[in-house]
């Protein structure tokens, strides 16, 4: 009986200790927000969510946006209104239900203030309702498909620092025809869905002005060999392959059509998911002459690029894996000054966060400054800059973005 | 001496080497930001703390037992802590002039910043020693406790730092006012740990009195005069079921995680219980077995979404019941087409066909060929959800009860059929097929028919997969999925219903629980599989020696005096 | 008459029937889409021939995993599903090496004397992660039931891909060009790329190697003997754990070099890169007749050749758009017809009985 | 009419001729013996019989029909049933369901009979248990019936593996060297058992043996094979003064030298 007594007496104690700490809180700000406010007591962090692809073979898209949105919490100090600024990062894989168990993890932390992420649309498909849902803004790096700020399947939270493949699939197809003057055209797509998509409007846009989609292959992510499809293409004579895909496919298909006879003289024209060093460092000579199409670095200062890539390297050790890290810096940062925009801040430095408040500073923003350009978000939650640029490479070694006149040069529009 | 020394480098080695692994793959960085217990320590700190004791208890596990608490097991278990320890600052000392991050892109300033405590200098190298050291010698104070509070203690101690790394399972289930007491964002409170660790070590202090109370009523209770007992037992029992069942919708609100996790556990238990049949009993081995989740999912969807234009051209969108019955007819009669090549070959031959398999599946459903009638690389969005009358079910906390209704069927089939003839047949084909053949058994049929009932209920599994999910895309396809189940299946216990459900929640329900660690997360799936399987290679839940309820029936009393093994 | 047929017919079943029927309509499309195919005169001859010669290329890299699949899995009976991982741990490892020598400019000055350098490094680093996973995942389970070690080497396949991703990069490394294996040589009135000739040699090399090294050399031998009867080799003063090792180290340093070249053909490593190539060389090994060291190499240039050739052949014949999509699933409906009218494969099984 | 009739029957293994043109008629109810020294060609013979090899040449009747063409699940379903020289049980499940899996030609059930319980599944069921309790008691290994089959003490396999034969209520069963690896005590314990099944079950049974002593007492037949040819046929006593026979066992040489010998020996048994 000695036992249970025991047991009675720290069960009070924890009851009491329990109420006590309760009664403490004191409101002092009454949320009127439909989706209710995030409350960030003094030294509590603020928490934001990345809900990218960790695991699998597209890991290291989600890894790289994960690093640019560190590196954006690095360059606000690493906190906000005087709150650290801390990351959850969950993984969202690259398919609907790890979409859908990473928001599901993060809507049930009621402190999470806003997500950066999806990197897969495929994944966004399904994140997206469950965080509007919750009202938990989202903005995704890396999500392409037209879907998602389609106004009639779109979620309200939702946005997106990456290319609708609408804007970037038709820039190209115009580019295409009008600058470059070709006529017959092929592209090849890997499966993904940013590619097929990408493809697929380029090929529609390309006959609508005219021009005759001679071949639309594909590959599969994780092949090697191109000579094959590159080789069937080869056979229909198009003047230019349109090859939006990724690393490593697409220098392969860069280096390996120079070995395919009757590619030689052909012209290549990739997307932003191409846009990086890498490209050059497998392709090597092949990448000569490639086109690329990607925001205009001209419309801003290219220098913070720059002054990213060298913090990138600092931290990690090494250069950006993939392609989009840089939109995720931006998304970070648009959420951190819509953050700061919309939160309460309490004299003792409680911040209070309406979470539709929140989600409208992140849709009102306008003319923002990011290192992928000139960022205003539009009514359907696209944010990415409208200009986008198209990039030729002329040097087998030199990777240049800050000097127009380096390789990539910018050559449209002019 | 001698044999002390090597034992205590030996320790220290591959305590050092796993420790070296963990820093360099980047585990401790990473979880070194998740605070288990605020203020005092991290998670990539525990880690850590884990190898210096794990190498203490290796090297005193090596000492007979009697000398462990003497000058010998202090000076052995220290000492290998102490070897760990010094490898792991020669790292630290190692990575600014040696460079290694060219190579090791996770030898960071970070990374020595949290192996030296943030503390330049020798200083910082002797803090690492004296943590380890102070984990080491934990393994020791464990000799110094008295018996049963030992135990007691720890696995207190264990439970409650478990409950703050799965703190996403644990806090939202509870009020606000106690998980906002015991718990931080990331982890446990100082008096939540404290408290937690009192409440656990009384738990388990009186849980051995509980449980020997109950079983001496359940004794009582089968004796002629325990009618009584018998009858408040057995209300005790349904009011606990109805409980479980009631949870869901009780918790619905806090507990969209949870049941976004258990539904999904739920649906591999279906598939495992499909799988089951297959390798479990029959002895196939597939390792395609995703093919019939992705033809059931694919059904499902390609029936009800409004897409798809090439298709509505020929049928309307049909609701969920009416497309559930073709999705699993067509699954079944999948397992049949793709039972037929498989019934000629054997063992690995019969994997790898069965691989092959899955793969075609899964390149026809993702090419631009089946694009106009599959969706392609985009997917398909706008799978129906089930109803019943007006009521659609949509929360995944619904769902579970489909799933959990599904699973009952699936166990269900499992069992009538394991002590049927043809489960019998299954039996006697997997232990050998010559002899069964010769016993007039036909294997044909009975294969056939093991792959038919193992592709509907995968079917099943697809169809509520891709009717929650609301859209599918054909990279969730892959043969990591057949792999999963089947390793589910051996880590449950192949053969055994009940390991089929741990198998799930240990390979499917953790790691998705662990979901923010997801980097690392196959790498410790991956070295978990290999543990287990070199030191309970029988699974979790090995299926034990039954007797069938028809042997019970028929021989009655008589059991008692046979040997059951 | 009736009797008669049935008598001719006396060992056919139903399945045989069913099997014989699926296979004539694969034969069928197969005709019609070729017919079609070199009728519609889309391609060229010396289209035709770089198919087949990329497919040999391809098919080599094949070869050479499947080897190491193969031995093991004659002295095993194991599907080491971690081979392809211990592919990919070499060259990995030797990236590093390579950009060392390459920022020295060994590669301009001596290509030949840095590029051994690599193989060499890439070659032990994969022996000793075979070795090793021998030693700690797989010789405790010898004798276990033959699904256990395959999971293990499922868990080890993981265990080993995450490891190298974490300590190198989830990231994709691009290799150093070797300048003389750069253009093309002309043989026999055509130009061919002078990697792919590297590569096909090569392996042919390799593989004479392994054969000469198993069919004359003493360990060659023990190697066979265990192969053929565990017991009865230890028992005849056979050491059978130094030699399960020895063929793991072995098959390993065969899948280091492989590495090798396939970072050099294209030009990029990266932690999941053994995965794909790994399936397709056990397909390949499996065709050629698992544990058949010549029946891996003429399974993987068989398998090469049959992806780079047949969606344009078949498939394309047949209408389909984006036909190279689907060469994966010509690879994999391929060997379902091999397994199931010629099960044992092209060549036959067993290393003990043909090496 | 014979049972069994095996007419020119030939198996080549590439060069080797296993079974070369071998005639084989054994009367109901009989006990009939097969035996030769090792690699005689026994156990293909067996295999033949039972389907296992394809014939290459002759045919096999059972009751006057061909079966050399059915499948080994229908020449088991005709009444054949057999054991095996190196005991192949299912070793992971229960003695008992061993049996049962012995009955399965004889249960009619599938897979929406136990699904469903139906109650005629049921009956059939437990009629099945008790029947397999019966043999297993018969063969004197009832109390085993719950162990897993391949922990049972070597003998016992052997009687587990003839209670299994003896569930497919067999018209002919055959034994493949049945008293391989038992002392002399054992082996005259099976050879009564032996005797016993063929009384009781009313079944005829058709024997491997190496050990030529062993089955005189016993058949009534005897057939020897060498080389996979016949060369001598007819009753114990017939086959054992037979010189070919004593030259097959022990050589050209000694053939007639031990002639005398053996039968001597013989006689002595």
């Amino acid at each position: 009986m000695k036992r249970r007594r025991l047991f009675v007496t720290v069960l009070l104690f924890v009851l009491a200790s329990i109420v006590l700490a309760a009664c403490q809180k004191k409101p002092q700000y009454t949320c009127t927000d439909p989706k209710g406010c995030v409350e960030i007591k003094p030294g509590e962090p603020i928490r934001v969510g990345a809900a990218l692809v960790f695991s699998g073979g597209a890991a290291s898209y989600g890894i790289d946006s994960k690093r640019g949105i560190e590196i954006a919490i690095d360059d606000l100090g690493g906190e906000l209104l005087g709150h650290p600024i801390e990351l959850v990062a969950e993984d969202s894989q690259c398919n609907p239900e790890g979409g859908q168990a990473a928001a599901q993890k993060l809507a049930a932390d009621k402190t999470i203030v806003g997500v950066i992420g999806t990197t897969c649309s495929s994944a966004a498909k399904n994140a997206a309702p469950i965080l509007s849902e919750a009202g938990i803004v989202m903005i995704s790096p890396s999500n392409t498909a037209p879907y998602l700020t389609d106004p009639a399947t779109r979620s309200p939270f939702y946005f997106r620092t990456a290319h609708n493949d609408k804007v970037q699939g038709k820039v190209a197809a115009e580019f295409a025809y009008n600058e470059l003057g070709v006529r017959k055209a092929a592209t090849i797509h890997d499966g993904s869905v940013y590619a097929e998509q990408l493809a697929n409007v380029f090929a529609e846009v390309f006959k609508q002005l005219g021009g005759e989609v001679v071949a639309q292959e594909a590959v599969n992510v994780g092949d090697t060999d191109m000579r094959p499809v590159l080789t069937t293409i080869a056979a229909k004579g198009p003047e230019i392959i349109y090859f939006p895909i990724f690393n490593p496919e697409g220098p392969l298909i860069a280096a390996q059509s120079k070995e395919v006879e009757g590619l030689q003289d052909v012209k290549l024209m990739g997307a932003d998911g191409l846009f990086s060093k890498e490209f050059i460092e497998v392709a090597g000579e092949a990448a000569v002459g490639v086109y690329l199409s990607s925001p205009d670095f001209s419309a801003f200062n290219p220098e913070r690029y720059d002054a990213f890539l060298k913090k990138h390297e600092e931290k990690y050790g090494e250069k950006p894996i993939s392609a989009f890290h840089a939109h995720a810096y931006d998304a970070m940062m648009i959420l951190a000054e819509a953050i700061k925009k919309a939160a309460v801040v309490l004299e003792d430095g409680t911040i209070y966060i309406p979470r539709t408040a929140l989600r409208d500073a992140v849709a009102e923003t306008k003319d923002f400054q990011g290192i992928t350009g000139n960022l205003t978000c539009d009514e359907n939650g696209d944010c990415a800059d409208p200009h986008i640029a198209v990039y030729q490479i002329t040097s087998a070694t030199e990777w240049d973005t800050t000097d127009p006149e380096k390789s990539p040069v910018k050559i449209w529009p002019k | 001496m001698k044999t002390q020394l090597r034992l205590m480098f030996r320790a220290g080695l591959i305590g050092g080497l796993i420790a070296l692994h963990l820093t360099l793959v980047g585990m401790v960085e990473a979880l070194n930001k998740r605070e288990i217990i605020e203020d005092i320590i991290t998670l990539g700190q525990l880690l850590l703390m884990g190898v210096g004791l794990g190498t203490a208890v290796y090297a005193l596990g090596k000492l007979p037992r009697e000398r462990r608490t003497q000058r010998e097991g202090w000076w052995v278990a220290l000492g290998a802590v102490s070897v760990v320890a010094l490898i792991l600052g020669l790292l630290a000392l190692a990575i600014k002039p040696l460079n290694l991050r060219f190579m090791f892109q996770n030898a960071s300033p970070a990374l020595v910043r949290i192996l030296t405590f943030d503390t330049p200098g020798v200083l910082g190298l002797v803090k690492l020693w004296a943590f380890l050291l102070f984990s080491g010698a934990l393994a020791l104070v464990y000799l110094y406790i008295p018996q049963p509070w030992d135990r007691t203690l720890s696995y207190a101690v264990g439970i409650t730092l478990l409950m703050g790394i799965l703190r996403a399972l644990v806090a939202p289930l509870l009020p606000d006012i106690i998980s906002d007491f015991l718990f931080t964002p990331s982890g446990l409170t100082q008096i939540g740990a404290v408290i937690l660790v009192v409440l656990w070590v009384l738990f388990l202090h009186y849980w051995p009195d509980f449980k020997a109370r109950l079983e001496t009523w359940q004794k009582e209770a089968q004796t002629p005069q325990g009618a009584p007992i018998r009858r408040r037992l057995n209300i005790a029992f349904l009011v606990a079921i109805l409980v479980l069942l009631l949870l869901p919708a009780i918790l619905r609100d806090k507990g969209s995680y949870l049941f976004e996790v258990l539904d999904m556990v739920g649906i591999y238990i279906i598939m495992g219980l499909g799988l089951n049949i297959v390798v479990g009993f029959a002895g196939l081995l597939d390792l395609g077995y995703v093919a019939f989740f992705a033809i059931g999912a694919y059904t499902m969807a390609v029936l009800t979404t409004p897409e798809l234009p090439f298709v509505r051209q020929y049928i309307p969108p049909m609701n969920f019941w009416e497309a559930l019955p073709i999705a699993l007819l067509l699954s079944l009669v999948s397992g049949i087409l793709l039972g037929v090549p498989v019934l000629k070959t054997r063992g690995d031959y019969l994997a790898i066909i069965t691989l092959g398999f899955g793969e075609i599946i899964r390149l026809l459903v993702i090419s631009d060929l089946l694009k106009p009638i599959l969706g392609g690389a985009q997917g398909i969005t706008g799978v129906a959800r089930p109803t019943f009358g007006s009521f659609v079910v949509n929360e995944s906390w619904e769902y579970f009860y489909i799933i959990l209704v599904t699973i009952g069927i699936g166990i269900f089939i499992s069992t009538r059929l394991r002590d049927s003839r043809l489960g019998r047949a299954w039996k006697a084909i997997r232990e050998d097929e010559d002899v069964a053949v010769a016993m007039g058994i036909d294997h044909v049929s009975a294969k056939l028919t093991a792959f038919a009932t193992g592709a509907l209920l995968a079917g099943m599994a697809g169809a509520l997969f891709s009717s929650r999910l609301y859209s599918i895309a054909p990279h969730s396809f892959n043969v990591l999925i057949s792999i999963n189940v089947l390793c589910l299946l051996i880590v449950g216990g192949m053969g055994s219903l009940p390991g089929v459900v741990v198998g799930a929640l240990a390979l499917v329900g953790l790691p998705e629980l662990l979901r923010e660690f997801a980097e690392f997360r196959l790498l410790v799936y991956g070295a978990a599989l290999v543990i287990m399987m070199l030191y309970k290679p029988e699974g979790l839940w090995p299926e034990k020696a039954r007797v069938s309820r028809v042997a019970r029936e028929v021989f009655g009393d008589r059991l008692k005096t046979l040997k059951v093994e | 008459m009736w009797e008669r047929l049935r008598y001719r017919l006396r060992y056919v079943s139903g399945t045989d029937v069913a099997l014989w029927i699926v296979a004539a309509l694969l034969l069928v499309m197969i005709t019609v889409g070729s017919y079609n195919s070199l009728t519609s005169g889309r391609y060229t001859g010396k289209q035709w021939f770089d198919f087949i010669i990329s497919g040999l290329a391809q098919g080599s890299i094949y070869a050479l995993i499947a080897l190491g699949y193969t031995m093991v899995y004659g002295i095993l009976f194991m599907i080491n599903f971690a081979h392809g991982e211990v592919f990919m741990s070499g060259p990995f490892t030797a990236y590093f090496l390579a950009e060392v020598l390459e920022q020295r400019g060994l590669f301009e000055t001596n290509p030949w004397l840095a590029l051994g350098l690599v193989m060499l490094l890439s070659m032990a680093v994969s022996t000793v992660v075979a070795v090793s996973l021998e030693r700690i995942a797989y010789r405790p389970l010898r004798g276990a039931p033959r699904l256990v070690p395959l999971i293990t080497a499922i868990g080890a396949s993981f265990f080993l891909q995450y490891t190298f991703r974490g300590l190198y990069t989830p990231g994709f490394k691009a290799y150093p060009e070797v300048q003389p294996l750069k253009g093309t040589w002309t043989l026999f009135g055509l130009e061919i790329q002078r990697m792919l000739i590297a590569v096909f040699v090569s392996s042919l090399l390799l593989l004479l190697l392994l054969y000469a090294f198993v069919q004359f050399t003493k360990v060659g031998r023990a190697i066979r003997a265990v192969a053929e009867d565990q017991q009865a080799a230890a028992l005849m003063g056979v050491d059978v754990d130094r030699t399960i090792s020895i063929t793991f180290a072995v098959g390993g340093a065969a899948a280091g070099a492989a590495g090798v070249f396939y970072a050099l053909m294209f030009r990029q490593v990266n932690f999941f890169m053994g995965f794909f190539p790994g399936l397709k060389a056990f397909t390949a090994a499996v065709l050629g007749g698992i544990g058949n060291l010549p029946g891996a190499m003429l399974g993987g240039l068989f398998l090469g050749v049959f992806e780079s050739l047949g969606p344009s052949l078949f498939l394309e014949g047949l209408g389909v758009p984006a036909a190279y999509q689907l060469k994966d699933a010509i690879a994999f409906t391929m060997l379902v017809l091999f397994l199931i009218f010629r099960p044992t494969g092209i060549l036959g099984e067993r290393l003990a009985k043909r090496a | 009419m014979a049972l069994l009739e095996c007419q020119h029957v030939t198996k080549r293994f590439g060069g080797l001729v296993a079974v070369n043109q071998v005639d084989l008629q054994v009367e109901p109810l009989s006990i009939h013996s097969v035996i030769g020294p090792n690699g005689a060609g026994k156990t293909t013979l067996f295999n033949l019989i039972t389907g296992f090899y394809r014939v290459d040449e002759g045919s096999i009747l059972f009751e006057g029909e061909p079966i050399h063409w059915l499948s080994p699940t229908h020449i088991a379903r005709k009444g054949i049933a057999r054991t095996y020289q190196n005991i192949r049980l299912f070793g992971d499940i229960s003695v008992l369901e061993n049996v049962l899996i012995g009955m399965h030609t004889h249960l009619r059930s599938w897979v929406f009979e136990p699904i469903l319980g139906i109650r005629h599944f049921l009956d059939e069921e437990r009629q099945a248990y008790k029947r397999a309790m019966e043999l297993l008691e018969y063969m004197g290994i009832g109390e085993w019936a719950f162990f897993k089959a391949k922990n049972l003490p070597y003998g016992q396999q052997r009687r587990l593996e003839i209670a299994r034969a003896l569930a497919l209520e067999p018209k002919l069963l055959l034994l493949d060297e049945p008293t391989a690896g038992m002392n002399p005590k054992e082996t005259e314990e099976t050879m009564a058992l032996i005797k016993r099944l063929r009384d009781d079950f009313n079944i005829t049974i058709l024997l491997i043996e190496h050990d030529m002593r062993v089955v005189m007492n016993i058949s009534d037949i005897v057939t020897v094979l060498d080389y996979g040819e016949k060369i001598s046929e007819g009753t114990p006593e017939q086959v054992r003064s037979d010189p070919r026979v004593i030259e097959a066992y022990l050589g050209r040489g000694a053939a007639t030298a031990m002639a005398m010998a053996t039968s001597s020996t013989a006689q002595g048994d």
